[in-house]
């Protein structure tokens, strides 16, 4: 039976987990995501679905026994924050180097070091450039509301074993802290072992019954194979970008201005949309759900007639760079941001983007 | 050989090599421990009858490549951290036998965190940890288990203790803690010490199917490589100088 | 069209965000669409403390914003900061106690609540929130108070239902003792 | 009067010719090959008969190539 709370992003995220049937969670607390681990614990799914939570003794032991876990075909997951993702750069990129699938929820703050504890996007090219070492592809879902955060959870599942990749879920701190209404579903049953062997016996280490063994490993030493495996995984990646790539649009149809903006940005930035279009001015809105794959090809198209877009981001000009290589026109690509946590207001980004609207007259 | 009269069948067959053990050729030096403790594993496994049911967790060093030899299934772990992959894979499959295989610049340098919380969790996994004192694969560096005085390429002088503190003894500060239940020390140096190191093993698999917590069995190990003797000389230095710093016997057994 | 963006701040331990939760609930309840946007620090008790809460009959944008319909303001640090974010024609509810700065805006309505000198006469000083909660459902009537009844005594756990006559109490009794300045 | 007699056969082409076998061997039955196999080790090898089929050797073989029998000989 469905049901509708009013909840934290991060509370939403950990009971997704536990509805989506979901193995294992690993987590280290880290402020602004302790909730997910918090909320999980409190849960006590091991007695009712029998899904495993552990609080390990650090982030890189979370990202490992995610390996571990993901090693056996399991459904697991890892949350964090900024910080703690970067100690997971290793153990994401042995992952991807795997190809095993599994979830991580980054609840963003403000950085670099230990910055603060305030809501921030900075770790944008952390996610869809250099998650870790190595050619390799996340798949990357923005929430930007707690019913995405809910819903990504099990979006992000599904993708990590149609293609046995690592999902990241790119939040922020005000979305994982921020509480909404949110439909829960009914219960999803674990996958049962024998299910599991079914689905992935080809590589998932069980236990070599019936079968030859299997082995999960990143390791080859040979480069030419190496580079084999490198060329297959790059026809993965492209079959992503081809078939996964997802976005909303809002009011683009007539817009002459539109906002690319991903996660609370977007929420900030529909806002600014109304009060544009109160104003007469002609404002759409391009939201990226996928960030990795980027939706390319739509801003391409919509750079051919629209007469400028504004990048809304918390950060100092990151996902801007993705929209100007998106766009083969000579369209303007401004950037609006604020950084270290600070929230931009709708308000104040209504300013910047009359600012720039001037500046093209 | 004219004149032996022992007849070449199954009655008279005292050793062969474990079916458990595939084809492939060990890439490890001649000589070196890694090979006869690899051996070790696979016949326990063997003769336990659990070679269906086992998932081993190799390391990064020489014995990451142990999957290729031991016909079980296997996760290869990034450095140091085997014992947080083996903590889920054994929280997920408590039916299993799982357990580690690592050395001592895996173990008990760069993984001593996610080592001793995995002890410290109780985790019901068998910890291999292979001291040969050195960082084989990457050419014989210095671990924190070298001996004092002992020379590597990065401890050309000898080690020294107050630009290297001291060798480091995981395995008594593991016996400490009460999520362990076993902790033995052992080596392969000799038949007689093989033969008691088999039986050790045996011993921490079986406490680990009976989920008894953590059970940590250190090998005294040769590099003989590393160490720049022959294998027979390496053997001979075991007994002579890394026994007197990691005694063999068993340090706990609850 | 029903829309409410209303802020609540004063410091940890007030009740703001329990205030704001309740609201929310309430919102819930009334089958409206509802947000609550906190803000958080690394103090787990003291210091600065405020939550924006929206309720709307429409799908809520921006969780942020920096102009209110309603301020609820329980310290001076966030009159300073706060009272030049109300709306024109918004309203702003707060405490004299500890204001060494009153509001000076004439363009919104300003309400005091002598809410804690009240808390002083119930002998009850964690009625405080509820009182101000009462007194701001009285001028902004944009939730109902069964709907406010209801969302308390979903929001706490059973045991605590106790408190609730007490609670909705104090909601009555800051309906009654808001005053419009 | 009953004597116990051993045999071993060597897995020549998996020996790496460590030696371990033969400083393991309590009667000084192995000895490495002048011959060596098709990777270049000198591989081990019986010279002589005096194997009693303790298996040693084996125990300690770090590459398991090593087999062996035993039988009674009255």
């Amino acid at each position: 039976m469905e049901e509708i709370k009013l909840m934290k992003g991060n509370e939403a995220v950990a009971i997704a987990a536990v509805r989506s049937g979901c193995d294992g969670y690993f987590g280290y607390p880290i402020t602004p995501q302790s909730e997910i681990l918090e909320t999980l614990m409190a849960e006590k799914p091991w007695e009712t679905t029998g899904m495993i939570v552990l609080q390990a003794e650090s982030e890189v032991a979370s990202i490992n026994m995610v390996y571990g876990g993901a090693s056996c075909g399991k459904r697991v997951m890892t949350s964090s924050s900024s910080p703690g993702i970067s100690l997971m750069s290793e153990g994401l990129s042995y992952i991807a180097g795997a190809e095993l699938p599994c979830v991580i929820v980054n609840v963003q703050r403000g950085g670099p070091g230990l910055g603060t504890i305030q809501p921030s996007q900075g770790d944008y090219f952390q996610a869809v450039k250099a998650a870790g070492h190595g050619d390799f592809d996340l798949i990357v879902l923005a929430p930007s509301s707690v019913q995405e955060m809910y819903d990504f959870v099990y979006d992000a599942f599904d993708l990590a074993f149609k293609y046995r990749n690592p999902v990241l879920i790119l939040s922020d701190g005000a979305i994982g802290q921020m509480m909404e209404k949110v439909v829960i579903r009914p219960q999803t049953a674990r996958k049962t072992n024998d299910e599991i062997i079914e689905e992935c016996g080809s590589w998932a280490v069980t236990g070599k019954r019936g079968r030859t063994r299997n082995i999960s490993t990143s390791v080859e030493l040979d480069s030419v194979e190496q580079e084999k495996f490198n060329e297959k995984l790059q026809a993965k990646y492209k079959t992503i970008r081809e078939t996964e790539v997802r976005f909303e649009e809002i009011n683009c149809e007539d817009a002459d201005f539109v906002i690319v903006a991903y996660g609370l940005c977007a929420r900030i930035s529909s806002k600014v949309m109304e009060m544009g279009r109160e104003e007469g001015i002609k404002i759409g809105l391009l939201r990226p759900i996928t960030l990795l794959p980027f939706p390319t090809e739509r801003l391409n198209e919509l750079s051919k007639r629209v007469k400028g877009f504004l990048v809304v981001e918390m950060n100092a000009g990151q996902m801007v760079q993705d929209v100007r290589l998106s766009v083969t026109t000579d369209v303007p690509v401004e950037h609006y941001g604020r950084m270290g946590g600070i929230i931009p207001a709708p308000s104040e980004t209504f300013e910047a983007l009359k600012r720039f609207i001037n500046k093209l007259k | 050989m004219a004149g032996l009269k022992v007849e070449i069948k199954k009655e008279n067959l005292v050793y062969k090599r474990t079916e458990l053990l595939t084809d492939n050729t060990m890439h490890y030096c001649p000589g070196c421990s890694h090979g006869t403790i690899n051996k070790l594993v696979a016949e326990v496994v063997a003769e336990l009858g659990i070679e269906e049911s086992t998932i081993g967790i190799t390391p990064v060093g020489c014995s990451a490549f142990a999957y290729n030899y031991i016909d079980i299934d296997w996760i290869q772990a990034a450095h140091g951290r085997a014992c947080a992959v083996a903590s889920a894979v054994k929280r997920l499959h408590p039916e299993k036998m799982v357990f580690t295989y690592q050395g001592d610049g895996d173990l008990a340098a760069i993984g001593t965190g996610e080592s001793i919380h995995a002890c410290n969790r109780g985790e019901n996994i068998t910890i291999i940890y292979v001291n040969n004192a050195t960082y084989g694969m990457t050419g014989g560096q210095m671990s924190p288990t070298t001996l004092m005085g002992m020379k590597t390429t990065t401890s050309p002088q000898g080690r020294d203790s107050s630009l290297h503190g001291y060798p480091f003894k995981i395995a008594d500060m593991v016996a400490h803690l009460d999520g362990v239940s076993y902790v033995t020390r052992q080596s392969v140096h000799t038949a007689a010490a093989t033969r008691k190191a088999k039986k050790a093993l045996k011993k921490a698999f079986e406490k680990s199917l009976a989920n008894k917590g953590v059970s940590f069995i250190e090998f005294v190990a040769t590099c003989s490589s590393g160490w720049k003797m022959s294998p027979v000389a390496s053997n001979k230095w075991l007994e002579d100088n890394m026994l007197q710093a990691y005694p063999v016997g068993d340090l706990k057994d609850i | 069209m029903m829309k409410e963006e209303l802020i609540i701040a004063g410091f940890g331990g007030q009740g703001v965000l329990s205030m704001g939760k309740i609201l929310a609930y309430s919102g819930v309840i009334q089958d409206l669409e509802v947000s609550w946007m906190p803000s958080y620090g690394p103090e787990m008790r003291g210091g600065t403390a405020n939550v924006m809460v929206m309720i709307s009959d429409k799908p809520i944008s921006s969780p942020v914003v920096h102009e209110f319909d309603t301020a609820i303001i329980l310290n001076q640090q966030s009159m300073d900061k706060f009272e030049s974010m109300v709306k024109p024609g918004g309203a702003l509810i707060y405490d004299e106690n500890g204001i060494v700065k009153a509001p000076t805006r004439s363009d919104i309505d300003i309400y005091t609540i002598d809410a804690v000198a009240e808390t002083v006469k119930m002998g009850n000083s964690k009625m405080f929130n509820t009182l101000i909660l009462g007194g701001y459902l009285k001028v902004r009537p944009s939730i109902a108070i069964e709907s406010v009844f209801m969302a308390l005594k979903r929001s706490l756990p059973e045991r605590a239902w106790k408190l609730l006559p007490d609670n909705e109490k104090a909601i009555k009794r800051g309906m009654e003792i808001i005053v419009k300045r | 009067m009953a004597k116990i007699k051993g045999v071993i056969i060597v897995d020549k082409e998996r020996c790496k010719g460590c030696d371990v076998c033969v400083s393991s061997c309590p009667f000084g039955v192995l000895e490495l090959s002048t011959m060596v196999n098709s990777k270049g080790y000198n591989y081990s090898q019986m010279v002589n008969e005096d194997c009693i089929g303790c298996a040693n050797c084996a125990v300690m073989c770090p590459d398991s190539c090593i087999t062996v029998y035993r039988q009674k000989q009255e």
